[in-house]
């Protein structure tokens, strides 16, 4: 089976309404290019699940979203994602405000086809008071009341991983693979971006398939964008770039979205985009962050 | 060697004072957000508790801290345990962890806000982070907080405008839960240094910073505090620990974090 | 190179048999408990359905199936992902894997037991291995038994003494399902081959071994199964098939499977 | 903290009642010093959880076990664990027969201290008939019910790992950690035995931290005893010892265990009984099993 697909192929499934989760956390390996991908279709009404960053902040400026499911939109050096900002001081976007570990008993919950998990998370806070959805409940074991937390059922992930081979085994080497497992697993449809295409012999080498997290069978699209988590950063290749988040931080203050919009997306593919960020080999040029 | 020294920034004030929040946790993990919660949290692994675990910010639990600045990379850091974000929540659901956090709000109850402020919860006036793991934490293990500029715009008159995390307050005690299994810890101004172990799980002040009044302290504070009658001045970071934060902070990022870098003694 | 030949075991039979329970299952995790059933799977992937996934029934999925015999060690296989047990489990709730397994005893519910029998919860008068992980697999996904000796022992008349697998027995259907939530794929035996799409999901024949009859067959069994007016023989192995059976079993393991290895054709 | 202690010490903070989980799985990578440690003490009445093989069998036979939390007891090879299967014919232990994944679950509900999580698994099944205490439950977000799998909260985990610190930092390269690192966070004292005691240092190479698989607070006692896991493997330093799992097995049926502990275990140590089984070279000596 040849998963390989053009990431307008990929990104076609997506149906307006669909819920969808994306991969990475705040500015470290978002498949950025199947973001961008997405701002170029017709579809809306998106509900996302993300441990968010620009991949948020960029969809609710583009007006595809409905509703975020969210812990926290932060571009970490940046604290606060300046369009999901707007997004949320205009009303515009529905949310369902939960913690971290939360998202990931939701996408546990959904990945194991569980209909909840109980937890004493959220318990006391706005969590409960402002999601009547998420349902208190007893325990047979115990006099205490437990959060619920639903499973985050996805009907698309969105994933970068650093290799994949193109019967969708994906490998992610970098310190941290963040919930990336879960949102594959969580999910209907898997679509992964990849720095690498590579034969699936190179996982048979030494502890290479340690470095793999999900199976394959979790993985519907492998789409090779070298780069493709610019301008988050894909740790060992690149760190993410600050210059760039930069900019598109105090674009929102100086003419808005559309601005960013007309100078960086403007063009019909990622190689447009990646030649107006000054190209491949600029981003792989990108230091990695020191915590 | 561990004699006082006159000459000392209020940072380095505030973070010898946190780092006595850490001091008999024993092997939890410590986590502090931002430069000077994390460097205090490094100067007591360094010092006051070596049992202490840290991480590198990243995805490894360190035998020894890494200093805050002055690196340029993770290479060759002593990391003891991959750490990614998936396993830190095994962790902060074990209970075996303190933070010291930076809230935007904290009010009467020990609750605190870093998710939006005014508006409503379909539009806020200003919208910050989002719960992030506020409301896990809370509810799960010590939690101390670290506040640069003590002001009513953080202790709060009223109650928070979104409550990330649980506090002593009766009204949102879940079933089944005594105030006491709330663990708020210390609370580190750069005025002075406070608890909650007031009468009712009260704010309490401990100590004073050199050359803060107790009236300083209460006009800046939006909700009542418990004042001892005798609220002694907060420590004066000693010659040992200024030259360990010094190490864990060759490039003085520390003298960055304040307004003006004041002095720690403000007599 | 597809044509039928004479020569053949019964263990190869049941082999390339059990092997087309595999078909059409896509992308899927199929394990095989027991050498038989692991070739069978083996030779699926390796000719029907190549984008199955199999593991080195130990840690890793493998892009290719280990041979089952003449290896010293799992150094240079084919792996591909790391697939430790509690990986395992992902899978499984997953519903994407199919089993096939040889239980102890198999009722006319498609229940199946590997636990215990006779005697009472407390004291068994035979203990077995246990539940192992058939409560999860059967309601989590398609399973299919292997039976090396078809009999009334196996297939037995009442229910079976523990329940380890749920079936198509209304009477223990949880709330909210249907029996047709319950995937029971096929039976393979050494006399025939049926699957549970007889009326009302009775276990029905789908095809006999050269030589078995109808009521070989129906004499084995301890529950009555449902005969279709026609029932073929089941096909014998091509020589494409036992020649790639033969690479996936170099030292013939597969021989000593069966008592007196007996000829697949027992015409 | 210097966590290191002899076996005799780490075994001695086991009271009788206590509930005991053993790592390891049948054959595999099982505490067995441990075990023949506390087969010397006088501790009874023990609950035991554990993927079983002849560390269940061997608690049975020398009296410590009032209950089993099982989902198999086996020894691989030989399917059935003899002495486990005499104390069961015998109706001498109190069981709760479960699934292997349930016994994951109830694990990992211990280990984020939750009540329960909830399942299909054992529905259907004498799971749920036998053992009446499993709960089955609605849930506030279906209308199916559910088996609410309790947590197996641990007095004490036994743990074999390859390589520990004094500090606790715990090590397994082997190509399966099997459930340990829920074992280890289940528990409310973990005491690991371990193949090389290292430095700190060790853990600081390449990817070495990659393989710890928890946090160092999860342990409170290292033992060091090279060879600790025989007649059980621990990969990739020795496979099980299938001429001593024979011997074992066949005891039960000529003489039963009196002889086999006669034979192995009338020693007062690790040492007497390796010894006894021809030594830790004999021992690192054992082929590693091919699957």
């Amino acid at each position: 089976m040849n998963k390989v697909m053009s990431a307008q192929q990929a990104v076609g499934q997506i149906e307006s309404g669909m819920t969808i989760g994306v991969g990475g956390w705040g500015p470290r390996r978002k498949p950025m290019a199947l973001v961008r991908e997405l701002m170029r279709t017709d579809v809306k009404d998106l509900t996302v699940v993300s441990y968010g960053g620009a991949d948020v902040g960029m969809l609710c400026a583009a007006g595809k979203v409905r509703k975020v499911i969210f812990a926290f939109v932060s571009l970490d050096f940046i604290p606060l994602e300046p369009y999901f900002r707007e997004a949320r001081q205009n009303g515009s976007i529905d949310v369902m405000e939960i913690d971290e570990g939360l998202m990931l008993l939701g996408l546990r919950a959904a990945a194991w086809r569980l209909p909840y998990i109980p937890t004493a998370v959220g318990l006391g806070t706005d969590v409960v008071k402002n999601n009547p959805d998420l349902k208190v409940i007893d325990s047979p074991y115990d006099d205490k009341e437990w959060l619920a937390m639903p499973a985050l059922n996805l009907d698309i992930a969105l994933i970068h991983v650093d290799r994949a081979d193109e019967r969708g085994v994906c490998q992610i080497k970098g310190p941290d693979l963040y919930m990336d497992d879960w949102f594959a697993r969580a999910a209907q449809n898997t679509i992964v971006s990849c720095e690498e295409l590579v034969d699936t012999a190179h996982f048979h080498q030494g502890d290479e398939a340690r470095y793999v997290h999900w199976e394959r069978a979790q993985t519907q699209a492998v789409v090779p964008i070298p780069g493709g988590a610019h301008p988050s950063s894909c740790n060992p290749f690149y760190g993410f770039d600050t210059k760039h988040f930069k900019e598109y931080n105090v674009s929102a203050k100086e003419g808005g979205f559309d601005g960013y919009r007309a100078k960086y997306l403007s063009g019909t593919t990622e190689q447009d985009y990646q030649q107006a960020v000054g190209g491949l080999d600029a981003i792989r040029k990108l230091p990695l962050p020191v915590y | 060697m561990n004699q006082t020294v006159q000459e000392y920034s209020l940072a380095e004030l505030m973070i010898c004072a946190a780092a006595e929040a850490f001091r008999h946790d024993g092997e939890i993990l410590a986590t502090g957000i931002g430069l000077l919660p994390r460097l205090a949290a490094s100067l007591a692994m360094k010092t006051i508790n070596p049992d202490m675990m840290m991480t590198d910010s990243e995805s490894y639990m360190l035998s020894d801290p890494n200093p805050v600045s002055g690196r340029t990379s993770h290479e060759g850091q002593a990391q003891e345990s991959w750490m990614g974000f998936s396993r830190i929540f095994d962790n902060v659901w074990s209970g075996k962890r303190h933070a010291m956090v930076g809230p935007s709000q904290i009010d009467r109850y020990g609750q605190t806000n870093i998710s939006a402020l005014g508006g409503s919860y379909q539009q806020p006036k200003v919208q910050m982070l989002g719960a992030r793991g506020f409301p896990g934490n809370s509810i799960s293990h010590a939690n101390s907080f670290f506040v640069p500029a003590h002001s009513k715009r953080v202790f709060v008159q009223d109650e928070c405008d979104v409550v990330c995390s649980i506090g002593y307050n009766p009204e949102r005690l879940p079933k089944g839960y005594s105030l006491d299994d709330i663990d708020i810890r210390m609370v580190i101004t750069d005025l002075c240094v406070m608890d909650w172990n007031g009468p009712n799980h009260m704010l309490q002040l401990l100590s004073l910073h050199p050359g803060v009044t107790v009236e300083q302290v209460l006009e800046n504070t939006g909700f009542e505090i418990y004042v001892p009658t005798d609220v002694p001045v907060t420590a004066a970071p000693t010659q040992q620990q200024l030259q360990t934060i010094a190490q864990l902070d060759p490039l003085n990022w520390r003298s960055k974090q304040l307004k003006d870098n004041p002095p720690g003694d403000r007599r």
